[in-house]
């Protein structure tokens, strides 16, 4: 049995953990809250130790007007966005949200275009059909999956007669990747509960070695 | 700097282990381009390798007018047969300034062979991506789609949309939750604002926040991303206001929680449990996180509506809710969300594109399948171009690498 | 003043900058990448930033709790006081490798998420019991896949019955490939979609206003 | 009770039954002697063949640690039987990491390792720590290490590290392990062996492992989460480099005990569900495969 302090400390909020597969009680509740206030606290210092004075407050502070000074505009948008808590100036705040929508979503322009389109339809157009017959079968399965799944996607075509045939194949074929990932999930989730139990076992209680 | 020194200790090495003096062969071919696609300042040399079997390594030197007797740009081991001479260079290339490049071989005693100089090359940076060509050309075709339907919509155009089940089931489940008087849950994700998926999640909470409102009936929105929380607020108040119950509006309710994502977990399990919450959406990107939320849902009999972007998650809703908007789907409920006709009828771009992206598919797929099968090769033949086999391997050879 | 000048220069500012961000990934330019990587710098501060305000509302949330006594203002205080802790233990020793900062972290913070995470050991298994059921088309196929590749993961049957594990590499190779590359594509034009919608002012939900 | 009544009562069994069962089907094979055997497969036996090509040109080998304490069951035993593979042949390794996470574990792994060995450090092995902006580093890589990690995890420039003497960059190892919770290795592929073209051997788990199957023609090994890692296992007993097997072997009998109760539980619910019907009125508990 473990004497380190930390150890049974870490082995009862785990339990307190655990407690809530039987239902939801104080113990769980209390070890809820801790770890809300644990991690905001966490979160808390790191940004500042790591993000905020390195990457704000300390270029600015060794060279206001240096190489760094474009910084002063990020100060600019943080003080805009704070005026959504002042009565009155309230609109200006979107002026900072709007900066922050127009960066992720420009960016996600091009990029879902390459990996979400290019990327998926290159892959698919060029399968080979030589080989031995299961990988044949695998790739015409695999180019006609993808076209019937994207039938089941068309919004503007009801989906009866033919397209409501494919669009049914095409959720059968959703329906055999979801339960193929399901279940390959399985293992490594079964892992990360023998983590625990070998931290419960071992490192606390000493029974396992 | 330090490929030099690493160079220089193995001619040292290599010189002292043998003696025997060996003939040194330059390198052939040597040819030096600016490197594509760049910001510029970059230049790549590169050579066919020295037939002397044992050499030290090659020294690159770089000529230009303003050093006309070349400067030293790196020693290289003798397993490189091309270097780039960028802005890790000692000097960098400056671009608009023509240079030429010698690569020479260093025998293991230190003897020199150098190539012919390459021709004079001068760095530029790129205005146009040219591996990046053909997204733009399919990013061009997919915006032309959305605005001749945006044009189409504002002239109130009228066009079928089939129905998506969940929006009808999210008014249901709206509606069930007043019944019961519990209160509604709804996780926009874990993504910020910013991020589209998260964009769709708040358009519907809109509609889900403003159905509640007018049922007196409260919403919780726990949030995981620090701006999302802020935006969530100011759309479910703007719901309740328009319902005409700002009273009954508690800031509360929509809280932020904790951007750590089992910690978030922990609490909104807690949440869902405490609250009783009688209707959960779960809507947005989300990660492992995802069926904790979902099967503490389903311990407490919630009437629960999924819908994700998340590839890797969708298995998990699929199996614990009641309704899943399953990746695109999402995105069209929150299009078709609010009635609006312009709005509407970019679902119908989606379609166009997926018509034209079936149709690539379909035809790479025949394409290939022909000429796996030797069909392509006689087909060509039939039509009288010359050298099928040839032809029949170009138009593959362009399909299998994408269309590039 | 829908069309003051007030509301609409979010969205100019959103257009004119959407494009811009749009446009880069095409051109490698430093006229364009420059300025693309110096607002790109701002963006990590710039979380900070909202991180320090959520946090504050946070705060301001559950103290409200526990000087208006609501229902189970004991936990409020709980997280406010590990809260508290953990940034004085942050701001006054450190963060670094071997402080107390590091040692909370490590003893309390990461055994508890930790534990939360294996919970899906059980909710997996849940999960199943109660989904995989025949009960139509769709969810007997979703049955006969899980089922199918579960058993193929177990040692003693894939030995037993050879082709099963056979089998289920194909289903993970071919027909999850094509589900996956079919939701991916409806997902990228989606996102697309919403990103121009938004950009060019078509959806305002989030960036509009209450006009009353 | 009808039998009706009793297969659904059973379709509708309470949850806590079955995390009970899954609690003791992972718990058991640790508890009691239990043993289960696992037999490497073709996957397990390539993924040796080329450590063990590796090994056998002299040169130092690589290893990029990039697993944290939460799936540290999974990934453990995989790096564990790396790491006494590769000392058991005397051969130098460098060991780094990508995820912060990582380091304090590594850090432990190897002391112990240099004990069991008689390692020195600095000379048989050494940990450079954790380099930041994984995509870039990964990239730098192939044309400088010294770049990313100015100095070992001690604070030894790299210069001053006798193992490091002739190592300059990814070219100059034999090969590069990379043991990953993450996506990592994909974005070795894409940084690393596709620009450079090195031997990559990744371990990961296995969630990670269904987008990492089709791209095996650029990896020279794959070993899977903690199947994959009693395999491994079973090997090195096979070959002698260690003497009994580990924790991924006792995982091993968890996990297909959990596989075998969750099946049963399926088989239950099945049965329940239709032999159940005749008690049932309408519900609304029918969720699943309905999009």
């Amino acid at each position: 049995m473990s004497t380190d302090p930390y150890i049974w400390i870490a082995a009862i909020l785990t339990l307190g953990v655990f407690s809530f597969l039987y239902r939801d009680n104080p113990f769980f509740c209390f070890v809820e809250h801790l770890l809300v206030g644990l991690s905001t606290g966490y979160m808390f210092c790191t940004y500042w130790h790591n993000v905020f004075l390195p990457e704000l407050v300390n270029p600015l502070m060794a060279a206001p007007f240096g190489p760094e000074a474009h910084l002063w505009v990020v100060v600019g948008i943080c003080f805009l966005w704070s005026c959504k808590y002042v009565r009155g100036v309230k609109d200006l705040s979107r002026l900072a949200l709007a900066f922050w929508l127009s960066i992720d979503l420009g960016l996600a322009i091009p990029t879902e275009m390459e990996a979400g389109i290019i990327a998926q339809v290159a892959g698919t157009l060029g399968v080979s059909f030589s080989g031995t017959w299961d990988q044949i079968l695998g790739n015409a399965i695999l180019v006609g999956g993808t076209l019937a799944a994207l039938t089941y996607f068309f919004f503007s075509k009801a989906h009866k007669g033919a397209v409501g045939a494919t669009a049914r194949v095409g959720t059968w074929i959703l329906m055999i990747g979801f339960g193929a990932s399901f279940s390959y999930t399985i293992l490594s989730r079964i892992y990360l509960l023998i983590g625990r139990l070998l931290f419960l076992l071992r490192d606390w209680l000493g029974i396992v070695n | 700097m330090r490929n030099l020194l690493v160079a220089a200790t193995f001619i040292g090495l290599a010189a002292s282990a043998s003696a025997a003096v060996a003939e040194v062969y330059p390198p052939s071919n040597a040819r030096a381009a600016d490197v594509p696609n760049d910001g510029g300042g970059a230049i790549e040399v590169s050579w066919e390798p020295s037939p002397s079997r044992e050499i030290a390594g090659y020294r690159l030197t770089r000529f230009s007018e303003g050093a006309p007797d070349g400067e030293l740009v790196a020693e290289l081991p003798p397993v490189d047969t091309a270097f780039t001479d960028d802005a890790e260079s000692e000097s960098p290339p400056v671009d608009g300034t023509p240079y030429s490049y010698e690569v020479s071989a260093i025998s293991p005693d230190g003897e020199i062979a150098g190539a012919p100089r390459t021709a004079q090359v001068t760095s530029s940076p790129s205005w146009i991506h040219a591996g990046r060509i053909a997204n733009l050309a399919a990013l061009l075709v997919f915006v032309a789609m959305f605005f001749v339907l945006v044009y189409r919509g504002k002239r109130g155009k009228p066009l079928f949309i089939r129905p998506i089940d969940a929006l009808d089931d999210m008014d249901d489940a709206v509606g069930r939750a007043a019944e019961m008087g519990q209160p509604v849950f709804y996780a926009p994700g874990l993504h910020s604002i910013t991020q589209p998926a998260t964009v769709a999640s708040v358009s519907l909470l809109r509609r889900v926040a403003e159905r509640s409102a007018r049922l007196h009936t409260p919403v919780k929105v726990p949030n995981y991303d620090p701006l999302t929380w802020p935006v969530a607020q100011e759309v479910v108040r703007q719901a309740f206001d328009r319902a005409g119950r700002p009273e009954e509006f508690n800031p509360d309710d929509i809280s932020y929680l904790t951007s750590r994502s089992f910690t978030y977990a922990a609490a909104v399990a807690g949440i869902m449990v405490r609250e009783r919450t009688a209707s959960n959406f779960l809507i947005g990107h989300f990660y492992s996180e995802s069926l904790i939320l979902a099967e503490t849902g389903v311990s407490t009999g919630a009437l629960q509506i999924g819908g994700t972007d998340s590839v890797a998650q969708l298995p998990f809703f699929i199996t614990t809710c009641d309704r899943t908007m399953i990746g695109e789907e999402l995105f069209a409920a929150a299009a078709l969300v609010g009635d609006d006709p312009v709005s509407r009828s970019t679902v119908k771009a989606h379609d166009w594109f997926k018509a034209l992206i079936m149709a690539m598919i379909l035809g790479g797929a025949a394409a290939c399948a022909l000429a796996d099968t030797g069909i392509l090769e006689s087909l060509l033949d039939l039509f009288g171009v010359n050298d099928p086999a040839q032809a029949a391997a170009s138009v593959i050879g362009w399909v299998r690498g994408g269309l590039r | 003043m829908k069309g003051g000048i007030g509301y609409r220069l979010p969205f100019a500012l959103m257009l004119v900058l959407g494009i811009f961000f749009a446009a880069q990934y095409y051109i490698p330019h430093p006229v364009v990448q420059g300025p693309k990587e110096m607002m790109l710098q701002w963006k990590q501060p710039l979380n900070a930033f909202i991180i320090f305000l959520a946090l504050g509302g946070l705060v301001v949330m559950h103290a409200r709790k526990v000087i208006r006594r609501q229902k189970r203002w004991g936990y409020s205080v709980v997280t406010l006081v590990a809260m508290a802790a953990m940034i004085f233990a942050g701001m006054v020793w450190g963060t670094g490798e071997g402080t107390v900062f590091s040692d909370w972290f490590k003893n309390l913070v990461t055994p508890i998420e930790a534990t939360m995470f294996s919970l899906l050991a059980f909710f997996v298994a849940s999960a199943a019991f109660r989904a995989f059921r025949a009960r139509t088309t769709g969810a007997t196929i979703l049955l006969i896949s899980a089922g199918v590749v579960m058993l193929g993961l177990i040692p003693a049957v894939e030995d037993a019955i050879p082709p099963l594990g056979e089998v289920a590499n194909f289903l993970l190779k071919y027909p999850n490939t094509a589900a996956k590359r079919a939701i991916m594509i409806g997902v990228a034009l989606g996102a697309i979609s919403v990103a121009l919608k938004t950009i060019l002012g078509i959806d305002r939900t989030i960036l509009g206003r209450d006009e009353r | 009770m009808t039998p009706s009544r009793f297969f659904d009562r059973i379709s509708r069994l309470d949850r806590r039954w079955i995390f009970l069962a899954i609690l003791l089907a992972v718990a058991l094979p640790f508890l009691t002697p239990l043993e289960f055997r696992a037999k490497p497969s073709e996957q397990t036996r390539e993924f040796d063949r080329a450590l063990d090509a590796a090994l056998g040109t002299g040169k130092p080998i690589m290893v990029d640690v990039d697993f944290g304490p939460q799936t540290m069951a999974e990934l453990e035993p995989l790096l564990l039987g790396v790491m006494h593979r590769i000392f058991e042949s005397e051969t130098k390794a460098i060991f780094f990491t990508l995820m912060p996470d990582a380091a304090a574990p590594t850090r432990q792994y190897l002391s112990e390792m240099a004990k069991e060995y008689g390692l020195e450090y600095g000379v048989d092995y050494v940990f450079l720590g954790y380099a930041s902006s994984f995509a870039y580093t990964m990239y730098g890589m192939g044309t400088s290490i010294e770049k990313y990690f100015h100095e070992d995890d001690r604070g030894t420039p790299l210069g001053e590290i006798p193992i490091m003497k002739g190592v300059e960059r990814l070219a100059d190892v034999s090969a590069v392990v990379n043991m990953a919770s993450n996506s990592f290795p994909k974005f070795w592929i894409q940084y690393g062996v596709a620009p450079f073209g090195f031997d990559l051997l990744v371990g990961c788990t296995a969630v990670n492992a269904t987008d990492l199957y089709l791209q095996t023609g650029q990896l020279k090994g794959l070993l899977a989460g903690g199947r994959a890692g009693a395999e491994y296992e079973a090997l090195l007993v096979e070959k002698g480099v260690v003497s009994q097997t580990g924790d991924a072997t006792r995982g091993l009998g968890s996990q297909s005990l959990a596989l075998i109760a969750i099946l049963l539980f399926i088989v239950m619910g099945n049965a329940g569900y239709f032999l159940g019907r005749g008690a049932r009125g309408p519900g609304r508990d029918e969720r699943g495969g309905r999009p």
